[in-house]
C-alpha cells in the first residue's frame, strides 16, 4: 500500500510537470497576453498603464526565466500570483475548490444512485421492457450535450415549475446544487448505467455464479452475496475514472450555471491569458484525477483480495 | 470664478428623468425610455438587493484602484466611494465626499472640503489625509494602477511616478478636512475623480494585508462575502455620510455574463433588476407586466467598424463614406439588434454634452455608395478582412453587413478572434478593419481623442492624421466658455462624421430590468450596470423582504 | 444394483429460441443406484453436461428441458418448483465443475464459501458454519486448514482449488455428487490425487457418483457402469469392464481402439492408431436415423433409414445399435 | 452474430443524416449562408420556412441541412485522427512492451488526467478558432480510450497462436500488428470508434458553446445552439431544431455503437 | 556430466538436425516497486539433439518449462546461456538469427487450433502468404503448392477459399499442419498437438503426423503431458521437470524401465481400465515455483523415496543407466553403485 502510495506520487509529480511546461509553452506561443485581454474592455486602458503592468508583473522577462522562476515557486508550494486579481491562485483555489469538489460530488452521487440500480435492473430483466427502456434512457443521456440539457432543466424547473433556482452558488446550499449536479452527472449516469449492465451480465456468466447456484441458495442471496459485488468490482474504475474527470468536465456546466467552480476559473483566465491561474486550474483538476485515481486502486486493495495480494 | 456647488442640494431622484428625453432621443427618433410610474411613497427600509454584475463571469479585483472593468465598477459602488459621483438626474458629474468645491482663479487649482460624518466602514474618520494617501497610492513609482492616466494630470504626478520626487506636488492638506489639487493644466477634475478607480480608501486596511479579499470603503454597504465567479454581498453601513441611506439591509451582486441564465433568473424573481441582452429585451417589451419595468439608458458606448487608414483603400476618404452609406443601418438595428441600439449620428453618442441633435445621419443610399466608390476608382470592388469577436455586435452585425457590402462590390470575410488578440491586432497595425465599441463619455474632448493624430496608436487606432482637427481639439480644451467649447466640440465631432474614419453604427442602449417591488433605480448613462445602490428601495411585495 | 437414488426417464433438454426447438438431449434413461460410481462419457458437445445440468436444475437460457422425468428418490426434479429444487441443490445434489480457476468466487474467502453450504442447509450461524468448514477443509486433506480457510481463491493453486470445491460439494453429505470433468484442467499427477479423493469421501459418505468425462479410460477405471453419449443420445451402458474389453457399438469400439492408451505400443507393437473417420455433428445438424451412420463402418441403409432403437444386451446393459457385436 | 434493433434505427438515422449532408445543395431550400436577410429574422417554422429562420434572417432548415455535412465532417475526421494515433499507440504498445509499453501507458494516462475538454480548450486557444484547430484540438486529444482498448486486445491477442504462427513463419511486426492482430481487434475498435463519432460531435458543441468552435455564418450544430441559446425564449426553434439535430445525430452513432457491438463484439469487449 | 555422454552427444551432434546445448532461459520478475529483481527459472540447463526423421517426445506437467524451450528454439524468446543449432545454423550467440532462415527451418503446430488461424484470413491467404512472404514460387505456383498440402493432409481443394471458422477441430489441425509444412521446414515442434481435440479425432491426428514425418523425413519435438500420445509417436522422450531434463532415453527404456521416481509417477498416474487395482504411486503436494525452487534435488519435496541427501547439496547430476537412457537421481546413483 504505501509502495502504491509512493508511485503514484511520483507518477503525479511527473504529470504536474509535464502539464506545467506544456501549459506554460503553449501559452507563450499563442496570440494575446494578459495585458491585450485588458484592454479588450470597451473602456480604454492607458498604454502607460499597460507597460507598467507588464512591468510589474514580469511579463517582459524572457521565458525560461518566467518558467524557472515559476517552478522554483511551485516546488516550494507556491502557485504564483494571479495577474487579473494580483491574489494568490492558491486563495483564489481554495474557495472555488470546494464549490467544484462539491458539484462532482453531488454529480457522481446522482450518477451513482441512479446509473447503478438501473444497470442492475436491466441485466436481471435482460431482455424485458425495463431493459429497453433502462438501455433507452441511458443511451439517450450519452447523446445529449450536458449545457443543452443543463438549459432545458433550467427552463423547466425553475421558469415553469419554480421549484429550484436557475443558477449561482447561492448561499451554499442544496437547491442551487441540484440542477447542475444532475445536469453535470447525466452523462456518467448513462455510462455507469451501461457499464453496471454489462458488468452483472458479465458476472452472471461467471462460472462461480453457476457454483453459486449449485450450492442452492435463493436468488436474493446470489444477488446480494455474490452477484453484486463481484459486478461493482467491475464498475469501480468507471466510477473512478468520472468522478475523476469531473473537475475539468464540468467546465462548461459550470460556464453555464455560474457555478464558481476551478472549471470556470480555468475557461475565464485562458481568456485572460492568466497564466498562474490558468496552471493553478489545470494543477488542481490534474490532481484531483490522480487523487481519486488513487482511491480507487487503494478502495480495489480493500474489495479485491485479488489485487491486495499482489 | 468660483463655483460652489453643494450636492445634497440636486435632488437624487431615483430614474433618469427628463434630462435625456430632452435633447438626445427627440433627435434618434426612437421613443424615450419607459420608466416606472414615479414613485410618490416615502422609501421604505430593508430587504437585500439583489443585484448583478453581468459582463463577466468574475470580478477581477475588489481593489477597485486595481481595475478598470466595467464588471468591477458595478460593484464597487456598493463598497467604495470618490470625491465625485455621476448623477444621472442631472447627466453630468457632481461632488460626492466633497462638501464644497471651489476653484481657483486661474482655474487649475481646486480646493475640496470634505463631509464631516464620513467615515470607513472599521469605523475611522475619512479625513484629507485619506484622500492624499489614496491619490498617492495610485500614482506610487512602479505602480500600474488603472487610475494612473486620471491622476497624472496632477502638477508633479509625473516626477512622483517616475521616483524623481518624494511627493506629490499638486496634492496639498488644509486641515483635517480640507485639501487642494492643482494640475498641469485645464481639466474638469469631475470627470477624473468619479470613477471607482479613484476611490479613497484607508491606508490601514490596504495595507492590512487581506484587503483583496476583504476591502474595506465608505460605501453604503459593508462587505460581508465574496464567492469568487458567483456573487458578492454586503450589509447595510451604519454610520453611512447620507442619513438614513441606505435603504437596504443588505446587498448582493450575482455575478455572471451569461444572459440566457440572468434572464431566467430574473423571471424567476430571484433578481431585483438585471441587465438584459437582445432577445431578452424583446419578450421584456412584448410582456404587459415585465415592460413595466424596463429602464433603457443611451450608454456613453459608440460602437462602430473601425479602419485601419494606412491599409489601402481605407485612406480614401471616399471609400469610407461609401461604406457608411451602403449599409442599412435601421434594418440592423431594428431587426438584429432588437432597436437595443440608437443610430450613431457622430462619435460623441446622445447623453454626451457634445452630442449634436441636429446632425443628419448617413442615409442608406447604395447608389452614392457606389459613386463614391467609382469615383475612388474601385468600379470593381474591393475585398477585405475584418477582425471580429464571437459576438452578435460584432460576427452577427458583420453576417448581417455583408449582403449590403457585396451589393456595391465590396467582399467583407470575417476573421474571428479572441478580444484579448483583437486588441492586440488593432494595436500593431496588422487588422485591417474590426468591430468594437469605444466609451464615448463623459468627457467629448477625451473621447474625440480617439483621433488625435499625436495619440498613441493603442488610442488612435485607425491612425487618423488630421492636423486641423488636432486644432480643433486643442482649441476647444483652451476655451473656457462653455458655449463656444461647445459648439467647439461639435463642430470636431461633425469633422470626424463626415471623414468617416469608422463606420458609425449606434450607440449602445442598455436595458435594465427591475422588478414591480423597486424602487429608486436610476439610470446610468456612464454605465448601465453601475447602480447608486444607496437610493434603491424594496417595497413590501419584495420577496426578500 | 442397489435401489436406484437417481432415475432419469425420457430426458429431453432442447435449445428453445426464436426458431423451432432444437434437440441437444434426445431421451436420455439413466439410473443410479445408492452409493454407485456412475460414468458418463462422450465427446464435446454429445449433451453429457446438459445431462448433468438438467439434473441439477441449473440449465440456463436459451436451454430448457423439454421432456421426460428426473426421479431422485420420490421427487420429480423436473417438475418440482424452483423454491424447492434450491432447497435440495446442493443439499441432496451437488455438482463440481471443470474449472476450478473460475467457478470460486474471487471475493470471498475459502472458508465462507464452504461455510455458506452449511449456513444454508443446515441453518448454522457464521461462527458454526466456519468451525464445519475447517473440519470439511481437513477432510480433503488441506494441511492446516485454520489457515486455509481464510485464503482467497487465487492464493491457491489448481489442485487446491479443487478440493475447495469438493468440500463445498459434500459439505451436506449430498446422495448424488455430478463431478462434471473434475480433472481436465489439472495437471496429471494432481488429476489421479483429485479422482481417488472423491472416491474415497463418496464411499465414506455413501455418496452416488456420476462421473462425467470425455475420457473413457478414466471413466472405466473408476466407475461401476459407463454410458457413452454419442450427438445427444446414450449409445451404449454398461458395466464398465465389459465396456472396455468387449464394447458393443461400433463408436465406443472406436473410441477404445482409437485412444493412444498407455502400454499399447509395447503390447501390440503398433504404432499407427485405428481411427475413426469425419468429424463430430453440430448441435443443429444431428442426421435422421442412427447419428454415427456417417462415420460408422459397419453402416447399412437401414442405418439411415429411421431412428435406431435401444437393445437389451445379454449381459445387461443396452446398445443402439442395429449392427452391435 | 444477430443484428439487433440497435444497429437498423442508428444506421437508419445515420444514413439519413448522411444523405441531407450529401444532397444539402439539392434539398436545402435556401443558402445557408448568403441566403441572409433582416427582413426575415426570426421568422417561426411556416410553410416559406419549414423550421423558422434565424437572427439572421436564414433558413434554418437550411443551415441544418448544410450543418450536418460540418459536423458529420467534423465528427468522422475526429475520430478517424483519434483512432488512428489511438490504434497505433495501443497496437504497437501492446505487442512491444517493454519500455515503449510503459512510455504509451504514461502517456495515455496524462491524458487521461487531462480531460479532453481542457486539452482541446488550451489547443483551441493556441491554434484560434476555426475548422483546422477544431479538427487538430479533438483530434489529438481523445485517443486515450481507443489507446487502451487496442492495447489490452493485443494482450488477449498476442499470445493467441495464429499470432505465434505469423511470427514463426518469419513475418515482421508491421505484419503482424497490422496485418494479423488488426483486423482481429477491429471490431471492438469500430464500435468505439462509431461511439466516439457521437462524442466528437458533443465535443464540437461544447467549445461552440464556449465560443471556440465553428467559425460562424459557417453553419455547425453546435454553433447554431450556442449562438441560439439566448433566444430561447423569444425564438425557441432557433435553438430547438439545431439541438434536436445534434441529439438525433449523435444518438444515431451511439445506437449504431451498441448495434455493432452487439454484431461485432459479442463478448462485451467494449464495455461503455 | 560424465565423459562417456559428453563423448557420445558430441558425436551426436554432428548429425544432429536439432542441438540445444545447456540451454537456459530465465525471466526477470520485478518484486513489488523497485523491489529485487528474480529470476524465474523456466529452464535452467537443458541439452536436447534430435536427428531427422525422429521424434523426441518432451514430458513435464504445466510449467516445467516444455513450452519455453519450443519459443527459444523458434526464436521467440531469448535464450540467457546455451547454444541452440537448428539445421546447422546457431540460433543463439551474439547476433541474432536470421529469421527468415530459422522459419525455414523450423515451424510449430499449436496445441489450441481454435485460435491457430486468424480468423479474417482465407484458408489460401494463410497457406500462401508464407510462401509469399519467403518469395517461393509466382502466384501459379503458390496456388499449386497449397493445394498439394491440402491434398497431403486430407483436405478438400475447395477448402483453399474458406475461413477457419467453417472447419471442425480436426480440420483445422490439419490445416495447421499444413501450414507449418509449407515452407518444408526439416523440424516441425508439435506442443501438446491433439489434447485439445475430441477423442474420436486425436488417433487421425496423430497418425497423419506419423505419415507425414516418415514421408518427408522431418523430425518432430513433441511437447505433450500425455504419457499414451508420447508413446506413441516417440522414438526417444525427455522428462522435464522443474526447468530440467530428469531422465532421457528411447521409449522403450522409459515405459518398461522408468529409473527417475517422478517419470514413475508420471507413467502410473494414467488410469488404467485394465488395471483398476493398482493403487497408483502418489506424489505429495504441487509442483513448486520455479521463481524459489527448493535446495538440492528440486523433485525432493514430492518425491516418495527421497533420502536426507536429496534436500542438501546440488541437484543430482545425470547418470547413465542403459546405452540409451540417463536419469538425474541419487538413488539411480547409489542403485548403479550397489549393483
Amino acid at each position: 500500500m504505501l509502495q502504491l502510495l509512493l508511485r503514484r506520487l511520483a507518477q503525479a509529480a511527473l504529470t504536474v510537470f509535464i502539464v506545467i511546461s506544456l501549459v506554460f509553452v503553449l501559452f507563450s506561443v499563442i496570440p494575446g497576453t494578459f495585458t491585450s485581454s485588458l484592454q479588450a474592455d470597451k473602456r480604454d486602458v492607458s498604454q502607460d498603464v499597460i507597460e507598467r503592468l507588464e512591468d510589474e508583473l514580469g511579463l517582459n522577462d524572457p521565458l525560461p526565466v518566467r518558467f524557472a522562476n515559476y517552478v522554483t515557486d511551485l516546488a516550494q508550494g507556491d502557485l504564483g500570483v494571479s495577474y487579473a486579481t494580483r491574489r494568490p491562485v492558491s486563495d483564489m483555489l481554495s474557495g472555488r475548490i470546494w464549490a467544484s469538489f462539491k458539484l462532482a460530488c453531488a454529480a457522481i452521487f446522482f450518477a451513482v444512485c441512479v446509473g447503478l440500480p438501473l444497470g442492475f435492473i436491466a441485466a436481471i430483466r435482460q431482455g424485458s421492457w425495463i431493459d429497453t427502456a433502462a438501455m433507452t434512457f441511458a443511451v439517450s443521456g450519452l447523446s445529449i450535450p450536458g449545457f443543452w440539457a443543463g438549459l432545458l432543466l433550467m427552463y423547466l424547473f425553475s421558469l415553469k415549475l419554480h421549484l429550484l433556482p436557475t443558477f449561482g452558488y447561492g448561499s451554499g446550499g442544496l437547491s442551487h446544487l441540484i440542477l447542475p449536479a444532475i445536469t453535470l452527472g447525466i452523462a456518467p449516469m448513462a455510462l455507469l448505467a451501461r457499464t453496471t449492465r454489462a458488468a452483472v451480465l458479465e458476472t452472471l456468466n461467471a462460472d462461480f455464479i453457476r457454483t453459486a447456484r449449485s450450492k442452492g441458495m435463493s436468488e436474493r442471496r446470489l444477488v446480494t452475496r455474490h452477484l453484486a459485488r463481484n459486478a461493482f468490482v467491475l464498475v469501480l474504475t468507471t466510477i473512478g475514472l468520472q468522478f475523476g474527470s469531473m473537475l475539468g468536465g464540468s467546465v462548461v456546466i459550470e460556464k453555464l450555471f455560474a457555478w464558481p467552480g476551478v472549471g470556470s476559473l480555468l475557461i475565464d483566465s485562458v481568456g485572460l491569458r492568466d497564466i498562474p491561474a490558468v496552471q493553478g486550474a489545470i494543477l488542481v483538476i490534474v490532481l484531483f484525477f490522480l487523487l481519486i485515481n488513487t482511491l480507487v486502486d487503494l478502495a480495489y486493495l480493500v474489495v479485491d483480495p485479488r489485487i491486495r495480494y499482489n | 470664478m468660483t463655483r460652489k456647488i453643494d450636492p445634497m442640494l440636486i435632488s437624487r431622484r431615483r430614474i433618469l428623468t427628463a434630462m435625456l428625453a430632452s435633447t438626445a432621443l427627440a433627435a434618434t427618433g426612437f421613443a424615450p425610455m419607459v420608466a416606472r410610474a414615479q414613485d410618490s411613497a416615502e422609501p421604505q427600509t430593508g430587504g437585500k438587493l439583489r443585484l448583478v454584475a453581468p459582463y463577466g463571469s468574475a470580478l477581477q479585483s475588489l481593489d477597485p484602484h486595481a481595475t478598470y472593468e466595467s464588471q468591477d465598477m458595478a460593484v464597487s459602488k456598493a463598497f467604495h466611494r470618490s470625491l465625485y459621483v455621476w448623477d444621472s438626474a442631472s447627466n453630468s458629474v457632481v461632488p460626492d465626499l466633497a462638501a464644497e468645491v471651489e476653484q481657483s482663479e486661474d482655474g487649475k487649482t481646486f480646493t475640496y472640503r470634505l463631509h464631516d460624518n464620513i467615515y470607513f466602514h472599521n469605523g475611522r474618520q475619512v479625513t484629507a489625509d485619506d484622500v492624499i494617501w489614496s491619490f498617492t497610492r495610485i500614482l506610487s513609482p512602479g505602480s500600474s494602477f488603472s487610475g494612473i492616466p486620471n491622476l497624472s494630470g496632477i502638477v508633479g504626478a509625473r516626477d512622483f511616478l517616475d521616483g524623481n520626487a518624494d511627493q506629490i506636488e499638486g496634492l496639498k492638506q488644509i486641515d483635517d478636512l480640507s485639501f487642494s489639487i492643482t494640475f498641469d493644466g485645464f481639466v474638469e477634475p469631475g470627470y477624473l475623480l468619479f470613477d471607482a478607480v479613484t476611490s479613497i480608501l484607508p491606508k490601514e486596511a490596504v495595507d492590512g494585508g487581506d484587503f483583496l479579499s476583504n476591502p474595506v470603503g465608505c460605501g453604503p454597504f459593508v462587505f460581508a462575502e465574496h464567492i469568487e465567479g458567483s456573487r458578492i454581498s454586503g450589509t447595510k453601513f451604519d454610520k453611512y455620510y447620507k442619513q438614513g441611506k441606505p435603504y437596504a439591509d443588505e446587498i448582493e451582486f450575482t455575478i455572471t455574463d451569461d444572459y440566457s441564465a440572468l434572464d431566467l433568473a430574473f423571471r424567476a424573481g430571484e433578481l431585483d433588476a438585471t441587465v438584459l441582452g437582445e432577445s431578452a429585451y424583446v419578450l421584456y417589451t412584448q410582456d404587459p407586466e415585465l415592460s413595466k419595468g424596463l429602464i433603457e439608458i443611451a450608454e456613453m458606448f459608440t460602437r462602430h467598424m473601425g479602419m485601419n487608414l494606412e491599409v489601402e483603400p481605407f485612406g480614401d476618404v471616399r471609400v469610407r463614406q461609401a461604406i457608411n452609406y451602403a449599409i442599412d443601418r435601421d434594418i440592423i438595428i431594428e431587426k438584429l439588434l432588437k432597436n437595443k441600439a440608437f443610430k450613431a449620428v457622430g462619435w460623441l453618442p446622445t447623453p454626451s454634452s457634445g452630442f449634436d441633435p441636429d446632425r443628419a445621419p448617413y442615409p442608406f443610399d447604395p447608389e452614392k455608395a457606389k459613386a463614391l466608390l467609382d469615383e475612388a476608382g474601385l468600379s470593381d470592388g474591393f475585398e477585405f478582412e475584418a477582425w471580429v469577436t464571437d459576438s452578435t455586435s460584432s460576427l452577427g452585425v458583420l453576417q448581417a453587413m455583408t449582403p449590403y457590402l457585396a451589393a456595391v462590390g465590396i467582399t467583407a470575410t470575417p476573421k474571428v478572434v479572441e478580444a484579448g488578440v483583437l486588441v492586440d491586432a488593432i494595436n500593431s497595425g496588422e487588422a485591417t478593419a474590426w468591430f468594437r465599441s469605444n466609451g464615448t463619455g463623459p468627457d467629448p474632448i477625451s473621447a474625440l481623442r480617439s483621433f488625435d493624430s499625436r495619440q498613441p496608436r493603442s488610442k488612435n487606432r485607425a491612425a487618423y492624421n488630421d492636423p486641423a482637427f488636432d486644432a480643433m481639439l486643442d482649441e476647444a480644451l483652451g476655451t473656457t466658455d462653455p458655449d463656444k467649447r461647445l459648439a467647439l466640440i461639435r463642430q470636431a465631432d461633425g469633422h470626424i462624421f463626415e471623414q468617416a474614419p469608422v463606420w458609425f453604427h449606434n450607440y449602445n442602449k442598455a436595458v435594465l430590468a427591475t422588478q414591480p417591488w423597486v424602487h429608486g433605480v436610476d439610470g446610468n448613462v456612464t454605465e448601465a450596470a453601475i447602480i447608486e445602490v444607496d437610493s434603491v428601495w424594496l417595497d413590501e411585495n419584495a420577496p426578500s423582504r | 444394483m442397489s435401489e436406484p437414488i437417481l432415475d432419469v426417464r425420457d430426458l429431453s433438454v432442447s435449445l428453445v429460441g426464436s426458431g423451432p426447438p432444437i434437440g441437444a438431449v434426445d431421451r436420455v434413461n439413466l439410473t443410479i443406484g445408492r452409493g454407485e460410481v456412475f460414468g458418463l462419457v462422450g465427446e464435446s458437445g454429445c449433451g453429457k453436461s446438459l445431462c448433468a445440468l438438467a439434473i441439477a436444475g441449473l440449465l440456463r437460457q436459451p436451454m430448457q428441458v423439454t421432456g421426460g422425468q428426473i426421479m431422485l428418490g420420490a421427487t420429480d426434479l423436473a417438475t418440482i418448483p424452483q423454491r424447492q429444487m434450491r432447497r435440495m441443490r446442493g443439499d441432496d445434489v451437488s455438482m463440481i465443475f471443470q474449472e476450478p480457476m473460475t467457478a470460486l468466487n474471487p471475493l470471498m474467502t475459502v472458508g465462507d464459501q464452504i461455510g455458506e453450504m452449511f449456513v444454508l442447509h443446515r441453518g448454522l450461524s457464521r461462527r458454526a458454519a466456519r468451525k464445519k468448514a475447517i473440519e470439511a477443509l481437513d477432510q480433503v486433506r488441506v494441511s492446516s486448514p485454520e489457515r486455509r480457510i481464510n485464503a482467497y481463491p487465487h492464493q491457491l493453486s489448481g489442485g487446491m482449488r479443487q478440493r475447495v470445491m469438493i468440500a463445498i460439494a459434500l459439505a451436506c453429505d449430498p446422495k448424488l455428487l455430478i463431478a462434471d470433468e473434475p480433472t481436465t484442467a489439472l495437471d496429471v499427477t494432481i488429476q489421479a490425487e483429485i479422482v481417488e479423493l472423491v472416491l474415497e469421501l463418496c464411499r465414506a459418505k455413501g455418496t452416488a457418483v456420476m462421473m462425467i468425462s470425455h475420457d473413457l479410460g478414466l471413466v472405466a477405471r473408476i466407475c461401476n457402469r459407463v454410458a457413452v453419449m454419442y450427438a445427444g443420445q446414450i449409445v451404449e451402458e454398461r458395466a464398465s469392464a465389459e465396456i472396455f474389453n468387449h464394447p458393443s457399438h461400433p463408436y465406443t469400439r472406436g473410441l477404445v481402439d482409437a485412444l493412444p492408451r498407455l502400454g499399447r505400443r509395447l503390447e501390440r507393437g503398433q504404432r499407427r492408431l485405428t481411427e475413426i473417420a469425419g468429424v463430430v455433428p453440430a448441435l443443429h445438424e444431428f442426421p435422421e436415423g442412427c447419428r454415427f451412420a456417417a462415420r460408422c463402418p459397419r453402416v447399412t441403409s437401414e442405418c439411415t433409414a429411421a431412428s435406431v432403437p435401444v437393445t437389451q444386451l445379454d449381459g445387461g446393459g443396452i446398445v443402439r445399435c442395429l449392427h452391435h457385436v | 452474430m444477430k443484428a439487433g434493433p440497435n444497429l437498423y434505427i442508428g444506421g437508419g438515422i445515420i444514413l439519413l443524416v448522411a444523405l441531407l449532408a450529401i444532397f444539402a445543395p439539392l434539398i436545402a431550400p435556401y443558402h445557408p449562408v448568403t441566403s441572409a436577410n433582416l427582413m426575415y429574422a426570426e421568422e417561426p417554422p411556416s410553410m416559406q420556412f419549414w423550421l423558422g429562420t434565424d437572427e439572421q434572417g436564414r433558413d434554418i432548415f437550411s443551415r441544418i441541412a448544410y450543418g450536418a455535412r460540418i459536423s458529420l465532417f467534423i465528427g468522422l475526421a475526429v475520430q478517424v485522427m483519434n483512432t488512428a494515433i489511438g490504434v497505433s499507440l495501443g497496437l504497437s504498445a501492446g505487442y512491444f512492451g517493454g519500455w515503449w509499453d510503459e512510455f504509451v501507458q504514461g502517456l495515455t494516462g496524462l491524458m487521461l488526467s487531462i480531460p479532453t475538454i481542457v486539452f482541446a480548450l488550451a489547443l483551441m486557444a493556441i491554434l484560434g478558432p476555426g475548422l483546422p484547430s477544431l479538427l487538430i484540438a479533438l483530434g489529438m486529444t481523445d485517443w486515450a480510450y481507443s489507446c487502451r482498448i487496442s492495447r489490452a486486445q493485443v494482450l488477449t491477442q498476442k499470445s493467441l497462436n495464429y499470432v505465434q504462427s505469423a511470427r514463426i513463419i518469419g513475418f515482421g511486426p508491421l505484419h503482424v500488428m497490422f496485418r494479423e492482430l488488426l483486423p482481429n481487434i477491429a471490431g471492438p475498435l469500430i464500435v468505439v470508434a462509431t461511439m466516439g463519432v457521437g462524442s466528437a460531435i458533443i465535443a464540437e458543441a461544447s467549445l461552440s458553446f464556449l465560443g471556440l468552435g465553428v467559425i460562424p455564418p459557417n453553419p455547425s450544430w453546435g454553433g447554431m445552439l450556442s449562438s441560439a441559446r439566448e433566444q430561447l425564449m423569444i425564438a425557441p426553434w432557433v435553438a430547438v431544431f439545431p439541438g434536436l439535430a445534434l441529439f438525433v445525430t449523435v444518438l444515431g452513432f451511439n445506437l449504431l455503437g451498441d448495434g455493432l457491438r452487439d454484431l461485432l463484439d459479442p463478448h462485451g469487449r467494449t464495455r461503455r | 556430466m560424465s565423459d562417456t555422454l559428453l563423448h557420445r552427444s558430441a558425436s551426436q551432434d554432428a548429425e544432429a538436425l536439432l542441438s540445444v546445448k545447456g540451454l537456459k532461459v530465465h525471466y526477470p520478475v520485478r518484486q513489488g516497486w523497485r523491489g529485487r529483481s528474480l529470476a524465474v527459472r523456466a529452464v535452467d540447463g537443458v541439452d536436447l539433439s534430435l536427428r531427422a526423421g525422429q521424434c523426441l517426445g518432451l514430458v513435464g506437467e504445466s510449467g516445467c518449462g516444455k513450452s519455453t524451450i519450443a519459443q527459444a528454439i523458434l526464436g521467440l524468446v531469448p535464450a540467457t546461456s546455451g547454444h541452440i543449432r537448428v539445421d546447422g545454423h546457431d540460433i543463439t550467440g551474439g547476433r541474432r538469427a536470421d529469421p527468415m532462415q530459422l522459419a525455414r527451418s523450423a515451424q510449430m503446430v499449436f496445441q489450441d487450433p481454435m485460435s491457430s488461424l486468424n480468423p479474417r484470413q482465407t484458408i489460401r491467404e494463410i497457406l500462401a502468404g508464407p510462401l509469399r512472404l519467403h518469395g517461393m514460387g509466382n502466384r501459379d505456383e503458390r496456388d499449386a503448392r497449397v493445394q498439394e498440402m491440402l491434398r497431403l493432409v486430407g483436405m478438400k481443394p475447395d477448402a483453399a477459399s474458406r475461413r477457419p471458422d467453417e472447419f471442425s477441430g480436426g480440420q483445422r489441425q490439419r490445416l495447421c499442419i499444413a501450414r507449418a509444412l509449407i515452407l518444408n521446414p526439416k523440424l516441425v515442434i508439435c506442443d501438446e498437438p491433439v489434447s485439445a481435440l475430441d477423442v474420436s479425432i486425436r488417433a487421425q491426428i496423430i497418425n497423419l503426423l506419423l505419415e507425414l514425418k516418415d514421408e518427408l523425413g522431418i523430425a518432430l519435438l513433441l511437447i505433450s503431458h500425455d504419457l499414451g500420445v508420447v508413446e506413441h509417436m516417440s522414438d526417444r522422450i525427455a522428462v522435464m521437470y522443474l526447468g530440467r531434463i530428469v531422465e532421457e532415453g528411447g521409449w522403450r527404456e522409459i515405459f518398461t524401465d522408468p529409473a527417475h521416481p517422478y517419470t514413475r509417477a508420471l507413467i502410473s498416474a494414467i488410469p488404467d481400465p485394465l488395471h483398476r487395482d493398482q493403487a497408483p504411486e502418489r506424489l505429495r503436494g504441487e509442483i513448486p515455483s520455479p521463481l524459489n525452487p527448493p535446495p538440492g534435488c528440486a523433485f525432493h519435496p514430492r518425491c516418495p523415496v527421497a533420502m536426507d541427501r536429496c534436500s542438501a547439496g546440488a541437484n543430482p547430476e545425470f547418470t547413465t543407466i542403459g546405452p540409451d537412457h540417463r536419469g538425474r537421481c541419487h538413488l539411480i546413483e547409489s542403485e548403479l553403485q550397489d549393483a
